[in-house]
């Protein structure tokens, strides 16, 4: 319970970094702070107490394993984050060359 | 400062990177084809590949590490990686469903076992490894090309 | 379980300081450290393979950012309004909060999971696909069609940033341009 | 004998498969990318015909995806409302395919441009085809990336730009989506909706389907540019080039959003009238502030996205009323707005490619130089305004009929007043871009090549006959279908467990 609590409070600082801070690579960071959290979130509920890693060895018998398809799932979230975080970067690395800075108060041409 | 990376690092870290690119190489493709086993897969696996090529390019420079594996050949291994994968998806309708784990099992524990997965994990390895050097690259370049305006 | 809860304060922490460093260079630096205790805690939690993953994933990540942002200190700036906005964010975060800690009592307790469709993956997963890692099975053989969106999806990155750096994007009418394709 | 269901697969891997093929031989053989991406999306368009028969004759398919049955593995479901969104989304793409070949002139790496092309399609397809939740999460990233790197497809300032700030919004958007899915995985222990769908009915009501709801409203809403989430809609979609934007506008928004809040809100968590009316609340709101924003601007892109904004909450008024007259209605106006205002964005790209110019006030007589771009827009914004017999009319009718017969007066009045003034702002765009003097600097000005032509004539006349598929012969193929999944609700479990051969 505390536990998951720890959990998505990292995940708040990641949403407070995104919301409020005014330069493109803190929102970066805070974009990869949240997915580290919620990858957290999907281990941490799967856990069980006093398991084993899934793994199965030749000849021994285990008999409680931790659930293996979050994991597998993980798997694939981390991929998807590794994949928007290097399209950030590029599209940041592009902004910062044509404004010459990362600040987003000053790279305002579209009115919202 | 693009002058310095044109021609890579000091003589130290030259030194160790040539004796250990090979090894993080080796560890990266032990991975791989160990997926079924043992902790890790074609993903980490290809990572780790791409790692290796990375340590490379930051000691010796792009020109080295571009010998070795050219941009055209990147492009070409990541397609076919990701069509092979595809492809193995669609063999399965050999045995009347899409994925159908189509090869024998073999027994477990074995190198050779689990049918399509140390297939899948070679295929997944080729793509993240050429993929991820290219996403390297083409950022690394972008920054020289405009730091030598400045 | 003690360790547990060092590791994720030790993340938050790390997390906190990544946000507030004036630095970017140290703030880049800061979020490789979450994901180092990120690597560790999936260890303790007993996932290797992700663990491995999150480890490299983690290293990639740092190199690309570093390059990104070497020799880029930049002054921040704060606009206007700024104490209306950061009430709003704080009030957004507490309400999260307040809902999801309500929806936790319903969950199941940490370290009893339900693992309903998970025994079957146990119980099952040698005989039918004859991989001893279980994560590889699921994620090859039971759940294959994730995996192929998975490669999907990096493969649409690489593309995506392949199109992103290109140095010119549009043409007049009838210019002929040099595409400088890799 | 293959077994029928096997075409369900197909929808992916096709497009797929296109999408590789491109990026391997593409960049050598010029004239490939263009055929390449035309032929895929007319073989899913032919493959999406064939499964209105399919689901007509023989009801819903299940298929299993590696054989795994359904706990275990992942299955695919083809229903009515899956039949619909394939023919819309697939309609769509073959005729932006169409266009994009000679548009996509203008911009360099054309294979680039047809490989993300193809990629969105098959994020589409699978999102919509699919039957398990993270699947279906996995195949929603896959559109959205591909989306990302589309809209900055310029790579000019005010683009990359668009494309960073909708990147960021999206990407918490799918944030949210992934923690709702952590929510349920643990409270259900089951990623397959038909069987989350029966575990829910189980337990009932609980602080996490409160929670979930909540995550996946705002998770979706950002996708689908729900008022309170909708900052990025337009910057982004008139950032992107006319293709893009048409496909975003058109398809993205709905299969992302729309179909998604359906498909959870109906068939997995069962609506209940709380539920029902924070949707029509969302969906008015986005009605008229959408449509407040449009009458302003005198960017045309600009001004079609703040449109999209307002349509999309008549969409969502329809659907959330959870009448079978405000489901149909709701799903014909999403069916409408896919293709008008394609069509609309499609002819701002036209101008755009004849005269480099997106502001109103700069345009000015284009309906001499240009009768088919002109004509054809005339009918899209006729469409769009609901005036008879355009389809827009029928579908928006249907809709303002449910609010009555729902007793819900104050909604259909907004749903009044927003037509009204949107056909006050697209009189405003005919006024000053086609008819009025000819300014003497658009002399030269051509009509556009054959192929631009033709996707827009053949969208322009789906517009003049859309009102056909109200009739009862048709209607009983194509929307009833997809209505009545729709209103079966949480019986959709049931139904999938039946389904399985």
């Amino acid at each position: 319970m505390i536990i998951y609590l720890l959990c998505l409070m990292l995940f708040c600082c990641g949403l407070y970094c995104i919301l409020r801070k005014r330069n493109i690579i803190k929102i970066i960071l805070g974009i990869i702070i949240a997915e580290y959290a919620v990858n957290l979130f999907f281990i941490l509920v799967a856990y069980r107490m006093g398991g084993r890693s899934p793994i199965l060895s030749s000849g021994v018998e285990i008999v409680n394993m931790v659930d293996p398809l979050p994991q597998a799932l993980v798997l694939t979230s981390i991929v998807i984050g590794l994949a928007t975080t290097a399209l950030l970067v590029a599209l940041a690395m592009r902004i910062y060359e044509k404004y010459g800075t990362f600040d987003i108060t000053k790279i305002k041409e579209l009115k919202g | 400062m693009s002058k310095e990376h044109d021609k890579g690092m000091s003589l130290i870290v030259k030194v160790i990177t040539r004796l250990t690119v090979g090894l993080i190489l080796l560890f990266g493709i032990y991975i791989v084809l160990h997926g079924h086993v043992s902790p890790g897969g074609g993903f980490a696996g290809g990572v780790i590949i791409a790692l290796s090529f990375v340590n490379l390019m930051l000691a010796y420079g792009k020109d080295v590490a571009l010998k070795k594996i050219s941009k055209s050949a990147m492009s070409f291994f990541e397609s076919t990686g990701a069509l092979l994968f595809l492809s193995i998806a669609l063999l399965g309708f050999t045995g009347g469903y899409f994925f159908l784990n189509f090869i024998s099992k073999g027994e477990p524990f074995r190198l050779f076992s689990a049918g399509i997965i140390p297939l899948c994990n070679i295929a997944i390895s080729l793509k993240v490894g050429a993929g991820l050097f290219a996403i390297f690259v083409v950022l690394v370049l972008l920054k020289f090309e405009w730091e030598k305006k400045e | 379980m003690i360790e547990l809860y060092v590791l994720l304060v030790f993340m938050i922490i790390g997390a906190i300081i990544a946000i507030e460093m004036k630095d970017l260079l140290s703030a880049v630096i800061a979020v490789g450290a979450v994901g180092l205790g990120l690597s560790i805690v999936f260890l303790v939690l007993k996932a290797p393979d992700v663990a491995i993953t999150q480890l490299v994933v983690e290293m990639l990540c740092l190199i690309i950012l570093l390059r990104a942002t070497l020799k880029k200190d930049l002054p921040f700036s704060t606009t206007g309004r700024w104490l209306l906005n950061t009430l709003i964010t704080a009030g957004f975060i507490v309400a999260f909060l307040f809902v999801a800690i309500r929806a936790f009592k319903d969950l199941p307790e940490f370290g009893y999971p339900i693992m309903r469709v998970a025994n079957i993956y146990l119980k099952e997963g040698l005989i039918k696909t004859g991989a001893s890692n279980l994560v590889s099975s699921v994620i090859l053989d039971f759940r294959a069609y994730d995996t192929l969106g998975e490669a999907t999806i990096l493969f649409t990155a690489v593309i995506g940033v392949l199109a992103i750096v290109r140095r010119i994007g549009r043409k007049k009418k009838d210019e002929v341009v040099e595409e400088d394709d890799e | 004998m293959m077994a029928i269901s096997n075409i369900i697969p197909l929808f992916v891997a096709i497009s797929l498969l296109g999408a590789f093929i491109i990026s391997i031989i593409g960049k050598r053989l010029k004239w490939l990318p263009d055929l390449m991406g035309s032929l895929t999306t007319l073989v899913l368009l032919g493959l999406s015909f064939i499964t209105m028969r399919i689901v007509a004759t023989q009801g819903i398919l299940v298929y299993s995806v590696g054989s795994w049955k359904l706990p275990i593995g992942i299955v695919l479901v083809l229903d009515g409302l899956t039949v619909f969104m394939l023919i819309t989304v697939n309609l769509i793409a073959f005729f932006i395919s169409i266009y994009s070949i000679s548009y996509m002139n203008r911009f360099t790496s054309k294979w680039k441009f047809y490989t993300l092309f193809l990629l969105m399609v098959a994020g589409m397809n699978g999102v919509v085809v699919t039957g398990d939740i993270f699947n279906l999460f996995v195949f929603l990233e896959i559109a959205s990336v591909a989306s990302y790197a589309l809209v900055a497809f310029g790579t000019e300032r005010h683009e990359l730009e668009a494309a960073f700030k909708y990147t960021v919004m999206s990407t918490v958007g799918s944030l949210f989506i992934l923690l709702g899915i952590v929510f349920l995985y643990s409270y259900t222990s089951t990623l397959n909706m038909a069987d989350m769908a029966n575990v829910l009915a189980q337990k009932g009501m609980s602080n996490i389907v409160i929670m979930v709801s909540i995550l996946f409203i705002m998770g979706f809403g950002l996708k689908a540019a729900l008022v309170p989430f909708h900052a990025w809609l337009p910057d982004a979609h008139p950032s992107a080039p006319a293709p893009i934007s048409a496909m975003l506008s058109g398809v993205l928004i709905k299969s992302l959003g729309i179909y998604t809040l359906c498909r959870f809100f109906y068939n997995i968590i069962g609506i209940n009238s709380s539920f029902s009316s924070i949707l029509m609340i969302l969906g008015t709101l986005s009605m008229v502030i959408g449509v407040f924003l449009a009458i302003g601007q005198w960017d045309f892109k600009r001004l079609l996205a703040y449109h999209s904004i307002s349509q999309i909450g008549y969409v969502i008024l329809g659907i959330g009323l959870g009448t079978p007259l405000g489901i149909i209605g709701g799903l014909f106006h999403l069916f409408n707005h896919s293709v008008f205002k394609a069509l609309l964005f499609l002819n701002s790209g036209a101008v755009e490619y004849a005269t480099g110019t997106r502001d109103l006030q700069k345009m000015g007589g284009l309906m001499t130089k240009m009768p088919i771009t002109g004509t054809t827009t005339l009918i899209a914004s006729m469409s769009i305004a609901g005036i008879p017999p355009f389809n827009g009319f029928w579908s928006k009718l249907i809709i303002i009929i449910a609010c009555v017969q729902a007793n819900r007066l104050g909604y259909a009045f907004w749903a009044v007043l927003a037509s009204i003034l949107t056909l006050a702002s697209f009189m405003k765009v005919m006024k000053y871009a086609f008819f009025g003097k000819l300014r003497d600097k658009w002399n030269k000005v051509e009509e556009v090549p054959v192929f631009m032509k033709f996707a827009m004539i053949i969208l322009a006349l789906i517009c003049v006959v859309g009102g056909v598929l109200l009739i009862p012969n048709i209607n009983e193929v194509f929307l009833k279908p997809a209505s009545d999944v729709l209103l079966e609700g949480t019986k959709y479990a049931d139904i999938v467990f039946k389904g399985i051969q």
